[in-house]
């Protein structure tokens, strides 16, 4: 009857591990990676996954062999035909130890292989530990940012200024106009300052969107995130991008896209379709990426969901500008 | 160098039914007053989750029993509805069910007879202890019913969402979400009380296991139940008055207008609010400065009753007794240094989150040490199934799920994905659910001849277990492919991006498994009442268990032992020896050479 | 481990009662309670540190105890007056030790006295800070937008009072002018301008500089020719200030009021002849907390008013 | 075991009236002296340690004579010494996220923008 139960531990476990086996191959699994940065996160998950994984399966077998082996028998009763000694030893000193051979030298002594099963996951543990530092600097140290380019040959991150509040996604662009100089008059002083201050002062003929963010493929984007009301957290999913944005502060957020997944329908009209997967050149659901809100944000949080549109060239991002800007009022007379 | 005291616990008189069972100083009911309105909280925290469950598997439909609440918004749940019942059943579920049943029931109920004393050091401060958790019931559950209904900024309460307030005169609402006016007042008022209770029971128990212990009970022939209790206690002591200050000044934010958490001009709907100067990471570092010990607050008690009795029924002496010690003390160490992971995305310095990452990977070492030990006792062991036995087994093949699961998210590029998706619901509830909660089952099962004198049916105690191991995992183990799929937590309704809306079908799996899982507890509670009535009655010591509470009466009357036990050995010596069979009580002073304890 | 040394070799000591460390239970407990104090204590200090060092901008600086009306002396002299009640508790535990229950008993009444003053003192601070509306979320710390169009009103309110009542005061020339230059419509000064008139040019913050300021070097605010006037100026951070402030005081007020409780249990007790050399350990205990909340307000001094 | 009863022999007996009334005019020094420092030295580096450095001995001084920490510390040193640790813990380590990050971060925003002339 005991075993019984090893066996329901056994099926369990299993069943458990199938579950992930599985799921990549139905769909419920990492949504597709499509910047810089889910190249290395995704590998750290697989990294661990693998360790753990097999940590799961070698410590759970374990337990139900153990609890199928050393059941206690109803006829023995509670007594043991004999306990070998390297357990008893830990505790007292009458019974010999049983086990004999090379590797008994090692199991005879408890302390050894306590030392053992604390020094490997030890040594495993630092190993996951460190594995991690640098791409978590890479994403999230301020240092490690791209930022403006002071000598010509480097280039231009795009900026934009992301706003949260109760429950929506502002965000806002330069004017085609500055953008262009941004990009065009690289080390200029004065194109520095702007660059700089435009997280912090607001101009006439910015671009505001709603729930819509705009970047270019294989292009760095940097993202000035700060919020009117509560805590609201950036997450992009298929970015790898996840950062909390906090009231009275601004954090920079930034990631590269490496697929694109809008394209332009006209040549000479304004009309863009996302969803477009560059594979089978059509429209794809899969292709729709959320930008969502990640942290509790009151009572609409679950619908605080606006779109990622990665275009496929900085032309294709300035045409998209300057299309937006054509349907704006335009601004106020000084 | 032991110091005789003066008898602490007086004699007894006869008392009347109230102040033997209402206003008793006696631990025992002490611990089993806890135990009992603990367990109605657990119900309470049920229904609570199971409603969010019903929510999220079918999202747009009306809820049952409840629709007619909602009339005004077809009979479907309001949003904020929905916060409030996870945020409630998050605060339910961790202080007044798993913190007051580890601590304060198996705590009071343990501790004086496991080390063999009469009574707690303070008895009075112990029943102080259980009296002040009432006003934290009563405003809890006020909290429910008062305008704008309980708290929904999450049990994290993480400001400006649970902090701000209105304009002055305008009432408590708040601008930023509607529930977290007076409710979130009451939350942070009732978690004050737990607080002071929780606080008065830890002094009292580091006290009474330092100085109280019966002649020969050396500090490392304590049970582990025992010294799990010890740092429970010391964990308690260090962290709660962080948390109690933390409560202290967001209820000032709330009330009369100070802004410890409130930057300035702030914008709701047409509202700026005025002059700040507060942070809201504050907060976060003053809560989690608690709150991750908390966790440990909630786990450790598990692990030390886990570990007695495993090795009670595996019939062998605990593997690696002093490692399990240092594992603990380990933990209870390097848990006040991992707070930050709570906070990688917060917007804390990426640098910071750098070395609590790496205390964090490394607080999966003590584990790992205690999990393997675990396994080293059962190997070679005598295993008997009882139904406390099955559920310390399933706290160990379960806990190690949980444990793995902590190492994704405490890697911090891992956990940028991972962070606030059901992937961290799933590893908090492997933790909560399946290791503490099966711990304080296996303790139910396993002390309660000792509490009430009888036994719990075994063949229904098999039962409970088989069904809640196998239902747990089937609505715990899913929410991990959830969060690795990127389902967020904390929403109503999935169908708003069409790319979680994909989870609908395992969504419903785990929401009808839990259903089930609810309704699995009737056999529990049906067999624990049936019991105390008419179970089977149980002699001294039923499990044939060393330690020291199974060598006093059941139930143990006041004062607990007839005569002061004097302990002679460790407490898992679970070895065959000439004429005793197995069972070698701490009590057993056998002749010829005086067994060395080999430490 | 530290425990380890807790520990007692046990063979020998089987007859006795208990095992443990050598210190009543009730010590024991006490240093525990004690511990949750400090944390309590180091949190609150915590918080006001990151509050006070944690503000982004520099142009606008923690106010000085100056802006806040709050006067170092006094908290020097409260601070004797806790070092003195510390001596005296700590008196009474060595008169009782040495068998002396009378001088024991007076200790502890001229210790109740001096917790007294404490109060008495902090009250009148507590009073003096409800009267110039140093509360959180009362202090204007703002001149743009809506808040310096309410300070100006505030203001006016405040003038037209002191003309009213306090016809006597050094300033009332300022006062009259002032109310004058404000003008009906509350137009005719920017609130910046009118808070340099009140603090004078000398105190005004960097961020409060009006941009055309109409006063001279040599020309004092309202308040610096008559400090007694009750009117508001602008406080960058004041609420902050006085939230911290509040809160921290508050707290050990507190605790002080706790002890002085039991320092009249302890009176109390001795008035009906109940007190005697066996309560030795309580007063050492009483004792134990009465310093700890010396200690304190050791640090909460140079914190609040020095540093 | 003689060592520890003498020790114990020592706490019952503590120090005596004279060292309590040197403490006593030690702390009223101490008080005089950073009160003093703040009057003549003003708000500053110099006074700020001077003054800190004070309340620290001060608060030694309580602790070690008035609460007889000193005849007891073989006895609670195992509670004194942790809670230490974390007090100054919990304050330090909340100062580089709370306070220099963000000083940093915001100064650099804040130039960039006083740059432009706004």
């Amino acid at each position: 009857m005991g075993k019984w139960w090893s066996i329901l531990f056994g099926v369990t476990m299993i069943a458990c591990t199938l579950l992930f086996v599985v799921s990549p191959f139905v769909g419920w699994w990492l949504p597709e990676g499509v910047s810089t940065h889910s190249w290395s996160v995704d590998l750290l998950f697989y990294f661990i996954l693998g360790i753990t994984g097999f940590f799961f399966i070698l410590t759970e077998a374990l337990m139900c062999i153990f609890m199928y082996r050393y059941c206690s028998s109803e006829k023995a009763g509670r007594t043991v035909a004999h306990a070998p000694g390297f357990f008893v030893r830990t505790y007292n000193k009458w019974t010999p130890p049983a086990i004999k051979g090379s590797i008994a030298k090692v199991l005879n002594d408890p302390h050894k292989i306590e030392m053992a099963w604390t020094v490997l996951p030890a040594v495993i543990l630092l190993w996951i530990a460190f594995a991690q530092v640098d791409a978590w600097a890479v994403i999230k140290y301020q240092s490690r940012m791209p930022r403006y380019a002071e000598k010509n040959q480097e280039f231009t991150p795009l900026q934009i200024d992301v706003t949260a509040r109760q429950w929506e996604w502002r965000i806002r662009y330069p004017s085609s106009e500055r953008f262009v100089e941004w990009m065009t008059r690289k080390g200029d002083p004065e194109i520095l300052k702007d660059f700089q201050s435009f997280a912090k002062i607001e101009q006439k003929d910015d671009v505001k969107l709603v729930n819509e963010l705009h970047v270019w493929n294989h292009h760095p984007a940097v993202l000035q995130l700060s919020t009117r009301d509560v805590i609201h957290s950036f997450n992009l999913p298929h970015m790898r991008v996840k950062q909390d944005s906090l009231p009275g502060k601004q954090i920079p957020v930034w990631f590269t896209p490496i697929k694109h997944n809008t394209i332009r329908l006209s040549a000479d009209g304004d009309v863009w379709i996302d969803g477009y997967n560059p594979d089978t050149k059509a429209q794809d659901r899969n292709q729709i990426w959320d930008l969502s809100c990640a942290e509790l944000c009151g009572w609409g949080h679950y619908r605080m969901v606006g779109r990622l549109y990665v275009h496929e060239s900085q032309q294709d991002f300035l045409d998209w500008l300057k299309s937006v800007e054509a349907k704006m009022l335009p601004p106020r007379a000084k | 160098m032991s110091v005789a005291h003066p008898a602490e616990v007086h004699a007894h008189p006869e008392m009347n039914f109230l102040s033997k069972y209402f206003f008793s100083q006696d631990h025992k009911v002490i611990g089993i007053q806890f135990l009992f309105t603990s367990l109605i909280f657990l119900v309470v925290g049920g229904g609570l989750a199971l409603l969010v469950r019903v929510q999220l598997a079918w999202p747009h439909a009306e809820i049952p029993l409840l629709s007619w609440m909602f009339q005004d918004n077809g009979g479907r749940m309001p949003e904020s509805f929905y916060n409030m019942l996870f945020s409630m059943h998050a605060s339910v579920m961790i202080f007044f069910v798993i913190i007051p049943v580890l601590a304060g029931a198996f705590g009071n109920f343990t501790i004086p007879l496991m080390i063999g004393a009469k009574d707690m050091a303070f008895p009075v401060l112990n029943m102080l202890s259980y009296w002040f958790m009432w006003p934290a019931f009563v405003l809890i559950l006020s909290s429910f019913f008062v305008e704008g209904g309980g708290p929904a900024a999450g049990w994290t309460s993480y400001p400006t969402l649970s902090s701000v307030a209105m304009p002055a005169g305008e009432g408590l609402q708040s601008p930023a979400a509607p529930n977290s006016g007076h409710g979130q007042v009451l939350w942070l008022l009732a978690l004050t009380f737990v607080g002071i209770s929780s606080m008065l029971g830890s002094v009292n128990y580091i006290t009474t296991i330092i100085n109280m212990r019966a002649p020969g009970m050396t500090l490392y022939r304590m049970p582990m139940t025992i010294w799990a209790m010890f740092i429970t206690a010391i964990l308690q002591a260090f962290a709660l008055p962080v948390l109690t200050v933390a409560l202290i000044l967001q209820t000032l934010d709330k009330t009369i207008g100070t802004t410890f958490f409130l930057p300035d001009g702030l914008t709701f709907g047409n509202w700026i609010t005025g002059p700040g100067g507060g942070q809201t990471l504050l907060w976060q570092h003053l809560f989690w400065f608690y709150s991750h010990p908390a966790v440990y607050i909630m786990i450790l008690p598990s692990m030390g009753m886990v570990s007695d009795i495993i090795s009670t029924f595996a019939r062998r002496p605990l593997f690696g007794y002093r490692a399990m010690i240092y594992s603990i003390a380990g933990i209870a160490g390097l848990g006040f240094i991992v707070w930050g992971h709570h906070m990688f995305q917060s917007g804390m310095d990426p640098r910071l989150g750098t070395g609590f990452m790496i205390a964090t990977i490394m607080i999966a070492l003590p584990s790992a040490i205690k999990v393997f030990n675990w396994l080293g006792t059962i190997f070679h062991g005598n295993i008997q199934y009882t139904a406390a036995m099955l559920f310390a087994l399933g706290f160990v093949a379960l806990f190690i799920i949980g444990g793995l699961s902590g190492i994704f998210m405490a890697a911090t590029p891992v956990d940028i994905f991972i962070h606030d998706t059901y992937f961290i619901v799933a590893h908090i509830h492997y933790v909560l659910f399946t290791s503490s909660i099966f711990g304080i089952f296996a303790g139910i099962y396993y002390w309660f001849p000792k509490m009430f004198a009888r036994q719990m049916n075994e063949f229904w105690g098999r039962v409970h277990f088989g069904l809640t191991f196998v239902l747990a995992n089937c609505v715990f183990f899913p929410m991990h492919i959830l969060g690795v799929g990127g389902l967020r937590r904390r929403i109503p309704d999935i169908t708003a991006s069409p790319r979680e809306a994909a989870f609908m079908p395992l969504n419903q799996f785990i929401t009808i498994s839990a259903l089930v899982l609810g309704a699995v507890q009737i056999i529990f509670v049906i067999n624990f009442f049936y019991s105390l009535f008419r179970g089977k009655p149980a002699g001294r010591n039923p499990w044939n268990s060393n330690t020291l509470e199974w060598s006093a009466p059941s139930p143990p009357p006041h004062g607990n032992f007839e005569t002061v036990p004097i302990v002679f050995r460790g407490p898992y010596e679970y070895v065959e020896v000439e004429g005793h069979g197995d069972h070698l009580p701490q009590t057993l002073k056998l002749e010829g050479p005086a067994p060395t304890a080999g430490h | 481990m530290e425990h380890a040394k807790l520990e007692h070799p046990a063979p020998e000591h089987e007859s006795k009662a208990h095992m443990g460390i050598p210190l009543p239970n009730g010590k024991l407990a006490m240093w525990l309670f004690l511990v949750t104090e400090i944390m309590f204590f180091t949190a609150l200090i915590g918080v006001y540190i990151i509050i006070r060092n944690g503000q982004p901008t520099v142009r606008q600086p923690w106010p000085t105890p100056h802006d806040v009306h709050l006067v170092e002396w006094i908290g020097a002299f409260n601070t004797f007056v806790l070092i003195c009640s510390s001596l005296t508790v700590v008196l009474a535990h060595w008169s009782l030790h040495t068998k002396n229950v009378r001088r024991a008993i007076l200790y502890i009444g001229v210790t109740l006295a001096l917790g007294c003053v404490f109060l008495v003192v902090k009250a009148f601070e507590y009073n003096s800070k409800f009267a110039h509306e140093i509360l959180p979320g009362r202090i204007f710390e703002k001149l743009d937008g809506p808040y310096g169009a309410k300070f100006v009103r505030h203001v006016a309110a405040q003038l037209q009072e002191i003309e009213e009542h306090h016809p006597n005061s050094k300033a009332i020339g300022q006062v009259k002018k002032l109310r004058e230059e404000i003008g009906e419509t509350f137009s005719g000064l920017s609130p910046k301008q009118v808070n340099e008139r009140i603090v004078g040019p000398h105190h005004v913050k960097d961020c409060d500089k009006p941009e055309r300021s109409f006063m001279t070097e040599n020309d004092k605010g309202i308040l610096e020719i008559d400090p007694d006037l009750h009117l508001s100026y602008s406080i960058p951070f004041g609420n902050m200030w006085a939230s911290c402030y509040f809160a921290m005081t508050g707290f050990h007020a507190l605790h002080v009021f706790g002890g002085l409780v039991v320092f009249t249990v302890i009176l109390v007790l001795a008035w009906r002849g109940l007190f005697g050399v066996h309560h030795e350990l309580m007063i050492e205990l009483t004792g134990l907390y009465w310093h700890f909340v010396d200690i304190v307000w050791i640090f909460l001094f140079p914190l609040l008013y020095l540093v | 075991m003689t060592d520890l009863e003498h020790k114990e022999h020592a706490a019952d007996h503590g120090p005596n009236f004279q060292t309590y009334i040197a403490v006593f005019i030690a702390l009223c020094v101490g008080t005089g002296l950073s009160f003093l420092a703040n009057l003549f030295l003003g708000q500053g580096a110099a006074s700020f340690w001077i003054i800190m450095a004070v309340a620290v001995f001060k608060a030694t001084l309580v602790a070690m004579i008035f609460m007889h920490l000193k005849f007891d510390w073989g006895r609670l040193y195992c509670i004194v010494i942790p809670v230490s640790v974390m007090a100054v813990m919990m304050m330090i380590v909340l100062l580089p996220d709370s306070v220099f990050y963000w000083h940093h971060l915001h100064r650099q925003q804040e130039t960039a923008a006083e740059s432009t002339g706004h």
